[in-house]
Formats: structure tokens, sequence, C-alpha cells
């Protein structure tokens, strides 16, 4: 089978990958909504994710997509446990806006 | 026999006085640090014998520290210098009581131990301990047993203790400079390495900061008038008799010989800057009324002076300054203890209230006299020997400087005599002024012994540190 | 044994003090001044066989003990010369002093703390002892602040009185200003010759060893500074006459006879190097002629006893100088000798008027008291007679040398110079007058208690106005015996003024000065009977010259209130501004820490956008800043 | 191919955009799966089925249906949120344009060299490489990762457990 790199060009995963990183940190600075940041944050593992398969393949090494593997045990643990944070954090401001979480002020 | 002895005998002495409890502590630190002269009186003999008394032992490995004691004419002489004042401070705050008195007495021979660590480490950073270790005890002994406003005196004292501190960290930086590009702490590694121009100068600033605030030249001086009149007059007398000799005698050790370049193209600049303290302390003495703030102007200004004679770099002038700090260590010790006589009977600082005393004590009038005048420098005390070789040395790099210096002459007779008209002088005073007993006058006997004494036969001291100096001249000009 | 008998000398005076001073109290009614005096006249003893020893053998005693001090080009020994030069000042120094002691104790009798009024005349003796006696100029330098210090503590004898305590911290202060001159010129003598010893000094200068004369100009100068403020000559001079705050005898001895001599011995000793610099000696010439005319002109119008001789030693002095200014240093110290005489004499005179007046020194409350203190008179009169330069009395020998001197030299100053002894003949003749002729004119009260005073404050007075008389004879013009005796110690030899016409009427025309002052006296206070008026009624010139031309008040203005004036600014603005500034920086991290805590605020928004600002500054530097 | 990855593209950062600009956190997530599937579709590009299949469990299975169902339980499926200032917005915009920039500038700048792709036909991404990569050379770190999870598990339980502040 021939190679999707030779047809489409590691660059343009580059690029796709920067915007869609990008996305992500306009994402959690445009929204209020903890739920919706965390996405956003999904959203920048995501490419990061497909930047280091585009050039395991792209080097043919296996290695980029095992780290792909940790990566997504670290965002599945990430996950938990920030739900569970955002939870508790909810059960006693009844909301989840970040703007409302203040208590640190300096 | 080294000179660890000292070091050990001042820290046993120390820790006995802490647990000797308050009725007998003063007695005992009397006794050790009486014993702390002796043995260094002893070692400075082994010295002149022409014994090794320095002391080596490694400490820690890596960073690579030795415990690197150095005794040679130049560090003995200072350290005979703190031992001999320390038991002349304790013998002169026995009349005094004080609450807590154990506390007080173990932190004056903490602080004498970590004087004499200062003058004796040839090791940078053991230096620098030991340096910071001073700092705390006479921080406490301003603090607690200060006089004046509490508040006030809090705020006088903690400025005091940062603004040396801080000065003290850039000394710091510069050590951690110097150990990554020698590898090693010791004195002799520093001095031996080649830096370039820009890294001297940094050092030496670095030196300088820590130095200057600790002298105090202008204008780092403004925490020195208040801590001086807040502190109990032992405390004062720890600082301006000893403490501060410490810096000028770093400049000597560590300074000069380690960034010796800046301090020559910088000469003028610094001689200057001292000079200026000369004239500025002075003035600023004319117009003090508190008694222990005056002195501490004429402290201020001739400190300036010393510090001058040891930046000329020329022989007279860092033996000048040497000769000083000791004739400049008893003259203050024993004025402030007269100024502690006189606000221990009379409960003030203030000159205006005080007056007519001499008519009521002839004996402590004298002995008075003879410390004003030999503050003033009248030749046949020992602090003429010191000023004119100051002030030569000064007159060899520039005679208008000289000039500009010597008015410590004139001014230092001016503000030491008003004070003595204004204090002692005039009709008898309504309260009345015992005359000194015999314990108080021991002290006094015993420094206007010495500064008559090397007044006119000072050989024995300048032969005792005269090679030091010239190896240190060496390094300098190396 | 010589080493042993100069220690006598000199450590006589000190012993005696050690013992009044430790033990003065203890001892009961004059000895104390027995003490003192049999200290001094012990050196006094031991001067004259080391007098006697180096006039024959012309070898002067060297005496080295000790190395004192080490600086890097030389060492400085504690180490003493008896020469021709040292030994005559010795001789008067011990000699006054001896007579001066004995004066002292019936004059101090009455003072509760007599001993140590001895004990400080004692010591004054040894520092001056030691000044004269040094080998090098540090050990003058010794003595000469020891003088001054001793200076210091008789003026300040009564020390309840704050005035008089004014006066002994002015002299001192004054004192110090021209030590400092002294001080720089040791500097640049030490730098020039690598030597303060006085014979290696010669030694190099005499072997034409090439010396830079512009340093030794400046170094002459120095010392001329420190030569003014011991001497009492222009701009120091102002701490002389408020010194006569003083005890009498301390006057005699301190002020007049001794100490104030010191510059010119300073200068004679160092002959040679003044010679090195005709520019700072014509300056030494004009200085000590305008300090002449200028002294005897407030002189003439003072009326405190003591004042009047204080100026007139003032310009006394001042003619000195102008002798030693033109290089005639053995008519100088002529002069020092002779003046010793009658001005201890006329202080010892004074103090005896004052001991008859209970304290009293205003001449306008004086008069008529020849007829009770017949003693007194006489000597006062021969001493007057003396100073103000009739032959044959030794004023007149010493005075007329200067003036020719100056004559062949230099005819401005040797006008002034005659100007002022017109000047001096006219007030000492109205000091004269105003005291011993006409009538009492002080209360009845005093009046019933004037008395001649005791033998031993007369047997002084007559001592002293017979050298007065004779003193003359030691350098008789044409045939001057210390001309010759002092030649080895000075470099340069006096031309000998060939006794001619010139020289004749020269003498002449002061002698004629002298009776015209006298006469001008004697017309106003004798035939007139005129009597100085009270001080408010002084008007016009004289004024300004009763009020010492205002010079303390200038003084005062341009030095001493700026100085205070700097003090204030130092103390309020400079060190408020450093310890602000120091304070400020504890502040600013203060503020800083207040301030930067609110960029804490919370909001994790924030946080965020400088979070990603930062992660943006770290690649675009770490990867586009390069 | 190019055209699938170009629209794959399209979609993955339309659901993307999406995701963050849809008010309701339900819609976000549904965008956000849909997000997740067409990065699916790139792995698959890519040959690597195994990834592919788990991504798309654990992303769209597990993390996804995690997040709904917290959403649920919070009962945030409406279109409550107070939008942010209009400055914070402005600054959000500023800063996804500058953070574009940079990472793009970054990547020009660098100019890779991009050689030509060379194809050796080794097998480097199927399960069973994978397996035998995984548990030879990074076993220890695998191990850790779960671990990892396990503490998450543990810390996930304690703090969503309700709190008993008297007991």
């Amino acid at each position: 089978m021939e190679n999707i790199l030779q047809q489409i060009g590691i660059e343009n995963y580059i690029y796709l990958s920067t915007l869609l990183f990008c996305v992500g940190v306009f994402g959690v600075l445009f929204r209020r909504n903890a739920i919706v940041m965390f996405m956003s944050i999904e959203i920048m593992l995501n490419a990061v994710n497909l930047l280091l398969v585009a050039f395991s393949t792209y080097h043919q090494d296996a290695a980029g997509q095992v780290f792909v593997f940790f990566s997504m045990a670290v965002a599945a643990a990430e996950v938990a446990v920030g739900l569970a944070i955002l939870v508790a954090i909810y059960r006693n401001l009844n909301n989840i806006d970040i703007d409302s979480l203040k208590k640190l002020k300096g | 026999m080294d000179v660890s002895f000292i070091l050990i005998t001042l820290l046993i002495g120390a820790a006995a006085t802490y647990f000797a409890g308050n009725k007998w502590a003063s007695k005992v630190a009397l006794l050790f640090s009486v014993v702390a002269f002796a043995v260094t009186l002893y070692t400075v003999n082994l010295l002149n014998n022409g014994e090794n008394v320095s002391f080596l032992k490694n400490w820690i490995r890596n960073p690579r520290i030795t415990f690197n004691l150095i005794g040679d004419g130049l560090s003995l002489i200072m350290v005979l210098l703190t031992t001999s004042l320390t038991a002349i401070i304790i013998l002169a705050t026995l009349k005094n009581t004080f609450k807590n008195a154990k506390s007080f007495y173990a932190l004056i021979l903490f602080m004498a131990f970590a004087m004499v660590g200062t003058f004796l480490s040839a090791d940078g950073f053991l230096y620098y301990i030991f340096w910071e270790l001073s700092l705390i005890p006479i921080y406490f002994i301003a603090l607690i047993w200060g006089g004046g406003e509490a508040e006030a005196r809090k705020k006088d004292v903690i400025k005091f203790f940062i603004y040396t501190f801080a000065g003290s960290l850039f000394m710091l930086v510069a050590f951690i400079y110097l150990y990554q590009k020698t590898g090693s702490f010791a004195n002799g590694a520093f001095t031996r390495i080649n830096l370039t121009d820009k890294e001297q100068f940094w050092i030496f600033l670095a030196f300088f900061l820590a130095y200057a605030i600790k002298i105090p030249i202008i204008p780092f001086h403004t925490w020195q008038a208040n801590v001086y009149q807040k502190a109990p007059s032992a405390g004062t007398m720890l600082l301006s008799g000893i403490m501060l000799k410490m810096a000028i005698y770093s400049i000597i050790r560590w300074q000069l010989p380690i960034a010796p370049a800046p301090a020559k193209e910088y000469m003028n600049v610094l001689i200057i800057l001292c000079v200026a303290g000369v004239i500025y302390g002075s003035i600023l003495a004319l117009k003090q009324q508190d008694l222990k703030k005056l002195l501490a102007y004429s402290s201020l200004a001739h400190v300036g002076l010393i510090a001058a004679g040891a930046y000329t770099l020329t022989l007279d002038g860092l033996r000048g300054a040497v000769l000083q700090m000791i004739a400049h260590g008893f003259v203050v010790v024993g004025l402030f203890y007269a100024a502690e006589i006189i606000i221990r009977r009379y409960n003030t600082t203030e000159i205006s209230e005080m007056g007519g005393i001499r008519i009521q004590t002839p004996r402590f009038t004298s002995m008075f006299m003879i410390l004003v005048l030999a503050s003033v420098a009248l030749p046949a005390t020992f602090n003429f020997i010191g000023e004119f070789e100051l002030l030569y040395s000064l007159a060899q790099t520039n005679v208008w400087i000289a000039v500009l210096g010597g008015t410590t002459i004139i001014l230092g007779a001016f503000y030491m005599l008003r004070m003595f008209q204004q204090v002692m002088l005039g009709e008898q005073n309504a309260k009345p002024f015992a005359d000194v007993t015999f314990g108080e006058g021991f002290a006094f006997v015993a420094i206007i012994g010495v500064l008559l004494f090397f007044g006119l036969y000072p050989k024995p001291i300048i032969d005792f540190i005269t090679p030091a100096l010239e190896n240190t001249l060496n390094l300098i000009n190396r | 044994m010589e080493t042993k008998l100069a220690l006598l000398l000199l450590l006589a005076p000190f012993i005696g003090f050690l013992i009044n001073v430790f033990a003065g109290k203890k001892l009961s009614g004059n000895l104390p001044g027995i003490l003192g005096t049999v200290a001094v006249a012990t050196s006094f003893a031991v001067t004259l066989s080391f007098f006697l020893q180096v006039s024959s053998s012309k070898e002067p005693v060297m005496i080295d003990l000790f190395e004192w001090m080490q600086l890097k080009n030389f060492k400085v020994n504690i180490a003493f010369q008896l020469d021709q030069l040292s030994l005559l000042w010795l001789m008067f120094v011990t000699g006054i002093g001896t007579l001066i002691h004995m004066y002292s104790i019936s004059y101090m009798h009455d003072d509760e703390n007599v001993h140590k009024f001895f004990a400080y005349l004692n010591l004054f003796v040894f520092f001056m002892i030691t000044l004269v006696m040094g080998s090098n100029l540090l050990i003058m330098f010794i003595g000469w602040e020891g003088v001054g210090l001793c200076s210091y503590l008789l003026i300040g004898f009564w020390y309840k009185n704050h005035d008089y305590n004014d006066a002994a911290k002015k002299a001192f202060i004054m004192n110090r200003i021209g030590d400092l001159g002294f001080l720089i010129g040791i500097f640049i003598l030490g730098y020039l010759f690598h030597s303060l010893d006085y014979t290696d000094i010669r030694t190099a200068i005499e072997s034409g060893k090439h010396i830079d004369p512009t340093w030794a100009s400046i170094a002459a100068l120095c010392l001329f500074i420190g030569a003014c403020g011991k001497s009492a000559q222009i701009p120091l001079y102002t701490w002389l006459p408020d010194a006569m705050a003083g005890p009498t005898p301390v006057s005699a001895l301190i002020h007049a006879a001794t100490m104030v001599t010191a510059g010119i011995f300073m200068i004679t000793r160092l002959n040679y190097l003044f010679d090195l610099a005709p520019e700072v000696q014509n300056i030494i010439a004009i200085v000590g002629a305008v300090t002449s005319l200028i002294a005897a002109s407030i002189g003439l119008v003072q009326n405190d006893i003591k004042k009047v001789l204080a100026y007139s030693t003032v310009s006394q002095l001042g003619l000195m100088f102008l002798a030693l200014g033109l290089g005639a240093y053995q008519i100088a110290v002529f002069h020092v000798i002779t003046h010793a005489f009658f001005k201890a004499c006329l202080f010892l005179g004074s103090g005896s008027v004052i001991h008859a007046m209970h304290g009293e020194q205003d001449m306008r409350y004086m008069g008529g008291l020849r007829k009770v203190m017949k003693v007194t008179f006489i000597t006062f009169l021969i001493s007057t007679l003396a100073i103000s330069g009739l032959p044959p009395f030794s004023g007149f020998f010493s005075k007329d040398e200067i003036l020719m001197t100056a004559f062949h030299h230099n005819k401005p100053l040797w006008v002034i110079g005659s100007v002022a002894s017109i000047m001096t003949a006219f007030y000492m003749f109205r000091l004269l007058y105003l005291t011993f002729y006409k009538d009492f004119r002080g209360t009845e009260e005093q009046k019933k208690h004037l008395h001649e005073s005791p033998g031993l404050i007369t047997f002084p007075l007559i001592v002293l106005a017979t050298l007065a008389l004779v003193g003359g004879a030691i350098s008789l013009p044409g045939n001057s015996w210390l001309n010759e005796y002092l030649a080895p110690v000075i470099a340069k030899q006096s031309e000998h003024h060939h006794m001619g016409t010139t020289e004749y009427m020269l003498m002449g025309v002061a002698i004629i000065g002298a009776f015209i002052g006298i006469g001008l006296a004697y017309a106003k206070y004798i035939k007139q009977s005129s009597v100085p008026g009270q001080d408010s009624e002084i008007t016009g010139f004289a004024k300004v010259l009763y009020n010492k031309f205002y010079v303390d008040e200038i003084y005062t203005a341009l030095i001493v209130k700026p100085i205070y004036a700097l003090g204030s600014f130092f103390k309020n603005v400079t060190e408020a501004a450093i310890s602000g500034l120091i304070f400020g920086l504890g502040k600013l991290a203060n503020v800083l820490g207040t301030e930067g805590k609110t960029l804490q605020n919370g909001s994790i928004g924030f946080y965020l956008f400088a979070f990603v600002l930062g992660i943006c500054s770290i690649i675009v530097y770490i990867f586009l800043a390069k | 191919m190019l055209t699938v990855f170009y629209i794959l593209s399209a979609i993955t950062l339309g659901t993307a955009f999406l995701t963050i600009l849809s008010k309701n956190p339900i819609h976000s997530a549904i965008y956000l799966v849909l997000c997740f599937f067409s990065i699916a579709g790139h792995y698959l590009l890519f040959n690597a089925q195994f990834l592919a299949i788990v991504h798309i469990i654990v992303y769209s299975g597990a993390i996804m249906i995690l997040m709904l169902f917290t959403i649920m339980l919070m009962n945030l499926n409406k279109e409550d949120e107070q939008n942010k200032s209009v400055l914070t917005r402005v600054a959000a915009a500023i800063a996804l344009g500058l953070v574009a920039f940079i990472l793009l500038a970054t990547f020009i700048k660098a100019q890779p060299v991009i050689e030509s792709y060379q194809v050796s036909g080794q097998d480097y991404q199927s399960i069973k490489v994978l397996g035998k990569v995984l548990l030879n050379e990074y076993m220890v770190p695998f191990e850790f990762a779960s671990v990892l999870l396990l503490v998450s598990m543990i810390g996930a339980v304690l703090l969503s457990k309700k709190e008993h502040i008297n007991s």
C-alpha cells in the first residue's frame, strides 16, 4: 500500500495540528464553563497526539504511537480526577463557572 | 596549640556562662574572656617564636569547604583586640544588672567567638558563616537589652540587621562565583587565580557593599547612629570597638588581595568617599545633642579615615589602618564606657542635661579627658601613631586629600572638646555624681595604659603586623 | 651619663607632674608648689651644666633612645639633640619656668586646686622641653601638641566659668589648625627627604642634593602655618588675647615667654629649609610686620591690663617673624630671649598688681599704685623701658637689630616695624601711667587692701627686671656673642652690619620714635590726666580698634557659622535624604509586594492568559529571537 | 487521498470550533465526539488501525461519556452560561491569532528539511509490533500507567464522595 504521507505531506499535518491546538487554546481562554474548558484541553491533547502519530509514520517508528497510548492513559486519568474535582466544586458553589473561583486571591 | 583553642575557649565560655545562671553569669563570662585573652597572648607568643599556629581540617568534601584558620600577624592582632576588648567590655558592665543576665553574657561571648572566627577564617565559606553569625548576637543584644522606646528600637535594630545582612549577601554571591572559578573556597586559591578586570570589578563591588555598610562608609551609614544610641552600651562597644573592624580587616584580608585591579583604578574615588565620610561625620557630630550619637558620628569620621588609609594600597596606609583600628577600638570602647557611666548615673543621654561633673569627680574627669585627647590623636597616644601613618599614606597619594582628611584633627578637637566642656565642665551640677569606683576605674586604667604605652612604644605591634601586611601588599601588587 | 642627665632634664618636670597629679591633693600647703619648682629647677641645673659643656665643646649632645614609628621610607626614633639652639631655649624655658613656678607658689596658694595647677605647669615644662630637645620633627610635634594641651588645660583652669572654657577651646582649636599645617609640612618633608631628623635634612640640603623647589616651598609654607598657629600670627592670632583667661603666671610662662616662641624656634631650627624658599620668607616677613602693626594698634585702646600685654606679645612676635622672614635668625632668637625677660616680667608685674587689686584687671580702676608697690613699679618700669626700645635696656638692642635688618632689605617693612614700635612705646607707657601714676580710681575697699606683694612674687620680678636691663649684652652690635654661639646651627651666616653712619642714624630714629610714643602717652595721661571712657563712649576708629577690628566676629560669621549651618543641613536634609532613600528601598519592596499581590487576583481566566503569553514568549525567545 | 484529508481536516477543525462556540455543553460534547471521530479518521489514513480503535474507545467511549454524565449530573444542559466580557473574548481571539502566528512562524522559520519519504516496508504499527514494543521497551511506563489510572480512580472516588463534615 502506498504510504499516505507521500500523497499528503507531513507539513499539512503540522499545519492541521497547529491549528487544532490553537483552537484548543482559544477555547480555554474563551469559555467560562469548566467542562467546555476540559473539552478544549482534550482538543489540544488530540492535536498533539495527531502530530505524534504523523511523525511516527514519518519515521516509521512505533515509539510515537506508544507514546500516544500513554498520553491517552494520562488523559483518561486527568479527566477522571478533573471531573471529580468539578463535581466537588459544583456541590459547593452550585455552578462550575471558573470566574467564580476566586478564593485564592493574593 | 593553635588558634582553634581561642575559638573553643570562647564557645565553651558562652555555654558555661549560659548554664552558670543569672547570678554568676557575669563572673563566669569575665573569667572565660580573660582565659581567652591569655590563650590569645600565648598564641601570639608562639607565633613570635616562629611556630605555625594555623589550623586546617577538611570539613565538607562537596562543595569543598575546609575548616581553615589562619594565624598570622594580621589576624592575631585583631583576635588580640577582640579578646582583650571583650574582657574589658564585660568588666565594664559588671556594675549593671541585666534581666536574664546569663543570656546577655553568653551572647557577648558568643559574639566574641563569631568575631574571632571571622578574623581567623581563611576559607571563604567559613568566613562567611562567622561573619553572619556575629550579626545574630548583636541583634538580640540590641533588641532585648537596648534603651529607648521599644517600637523605635525594634525598627532601628531590624533596619540594621536587614541592611547589613543584605550587604553581605552580595559578598556571598561573590564567593560563590569565585568558587565556580576555583573549585575551592580557600583564600589562597582566590588570590591565585587570574580574573579579568571586569570580573574583579564586580567582585570588588560585591565585597564593597558588604563592607561599606558594616564599616560604615557614607552613604551607607544611616543605620549606625540610631543603633549605637539604642543598643546597650556593651552592645555599642562591641559594635564600634570590634565589629566594624571586621569589615576593615576584611578589606585588607579579602577584598584587596582578591580584586586589586579595581582598587587601583578607582583608588581616588574610594579614598574621596572615605574622606568625605571623615568630614561629614565630624560636622554632623558637631550638631548632636545626644552623647552616644555624637560618639557614633565621631566613630564614623574615624573609621572613614581608616578605610581611606587601607584603600591607598601602601604599606603605610595598611599599617596605619591596622594600628588605628586597634587604637580606635580601645578609645571608642573607653569613650562609650565613660558615656555609659554618665548615663548610668544621670539616666539620660542628652548632653544638655549634663555639665558640672568635673567638680565632683576628679578621677573620672582625668580619665575621660585622656580618652578624649586620645580620640583627637594627641601625640604620644596610640591614636596618633595610627592617624599619622594614615595621613602620611594619604599625603603620599595626594596632598590635598591629606589636607581634607587632616581636617579631622581640627574638627575632631572641635566637637570632642565641645562635648567635654558641655558634659564635664561648668558650675557644679545639681544632681550628685559619684566618682568612679575602683572596679569601674580598672577598665579605664587598662584602656589608657594600652593607649599610652603603645603610643610611645608601638614597635612590638608594628613588628608583629608588618610581615603579614607586606604579604598582603605583595598579593595586591601581584 | 649624658643620656641619664638628659633624661633627668626631661623627666624631672614630668615626675613633678605625676606626683602632683596622684598625690598632690594630700600634700599640704605650699608643698605642691615647692615640688613643682624644685622639679623645674632641677631641669634648669642640668640645662646649665649641658650649656656650659656645649658652649665650650661646640659639639651637640645626641641621645637616641628607641625606635618609635616606622614608615615605608624611614623610621622615626625617640631621640634628643642638645645643641646650641635647643640649649639656649632650654635655658630660658627652665630658667624663667623656675622663676614663674616660684612666683606661682605665692600667687596661687589660695586656690583649692593648686596641686593641679602645678601639675599642669610641670607638664607644660615637660612638653616644652620635649619640643625643644627633640632631634626630629615628630618629637617636636609631640611637644608642640603637648604644650597646646597644657595651654588648653591652664587657660581653662577655672573651669566653672564657661567663658574661660571657650577661650581654652578656642586656643586649642586654633592651634590645631596650625598643627594641621605643621603635619602636612612634615609629610612633605618626609616625602622629600625620607627622614625627619634635623641633621639628615640639613645634610641633604647642604650636600646639594636636588630637591624639588616647589615642594620645598610648600613644605616651608605649611610649617609656617603651624608656626602661625602656635606663635599667634595673622590669621591665627585671635586665641592669644583670649588666652589671658588663664591665671597670670600661665600668661607669663606660656603665652609670653615660652610656648608662643615655639614657632620661632621651629623656623630657626629649620632655617636651612626656609632659606630654600625665598618667597615663603617674604610671606613670613610680611605677615610678621603686618601682625606687629595690627596687634599694636589694637593694643592702643585696650583697657584690660593683661589684654594690652597680650597684644603687645602678638606685636613683638610679629617683629620676630619679621626678622625670621628677612633671614636674620640670630636676631629673631635674640629678640625672643630679651622679650622673654621683659614680657615675663611685665606679666608677672601685672599679676602682682592684679593680686593687689583682688582680681581687678581693668586699668580704668587702677592708678597711683607706684606709692604702694615700689618693687613692682620699678621692675615694671624697667621692663616697659626695655620693650619700648630705649637704650641701654635689652629690648633696644634686639628691636633695633630687627629694624636695621628690615631697613637694609625692605624699606616698607622697616616703616611698618617702626610705626609698630612707636605704638608699642605709646601703649606701654599708657599702661604704666594708668596703673601706677596719678590717684587711685578703684573702690575704697580695694584701696584699703592695696599692698606690696610678698617676697616670693617680688623676687622673680627683680631677677627678670635685672635680666631685662642687661640682657642686651649677649648680642651687642658689632660684637655679638649670640651670633657666634649660634653659628653652628644656622646655615646662612648673618651679614655683619658695619656700624656706619646709616646704622647710627637708624638707632637715633628708633630712639626718637620711642620718645615720641612716650611723649604722646605722657601728654595724654599725665598732662591731661585723661582716663579711657566707658565702653559705650568709644566711637569712630577707636571703636573698631577696641573691638579688635571685629576679627572674631568675622571669623565667626565666615567659618564657625557656616560649619554649624552645614551641620544643620547635613543633619536635617542629607541624613534624612539618605535614610529616606534606604527606607525607600524597603518601602519599594513593600509596595511591590502589595501591588504584586493584586496580580494574584484569583481569576483563573487571567492566569490562563498569562500562561499563554508566557508560553508564547518562551517560544519566541527560544525559536524566533535569534 | 488528499481530498479525504482535506474533508477530514475541515470536519476536525469545524467541529472543534463548534465545540467551543456552542452554548449548550451537551452540544459541545456531541461536536467533540464528532471531532474525535474525524481524528480517528486521520489515524486510519495513517493505516494505524489499532490506534484508531483505541482512540475511539477511550475518547469517544470513555472520556466523552464521562463528560456527558457529568453534564447531566450537574444539570448543565441549558444555555445559562454567562458570556465573558467582550474584552476577554477579544483578548482570547487575539491570543488565538498570536499563538497560531507564533507556532506557524516557528515552523516556517525552522525550514524543516522534509526528505522524500522512503518506504522501508517494515511493519511498525500492527497490533503485534505495538504490543511487543509496549511490553518490552516500555514495560515499566506501561505498568506505571496502570498505577496512574488506579490512583486517579481512587482520587476520583474520594473527591466526588460527599463530605460528611460532622462524621
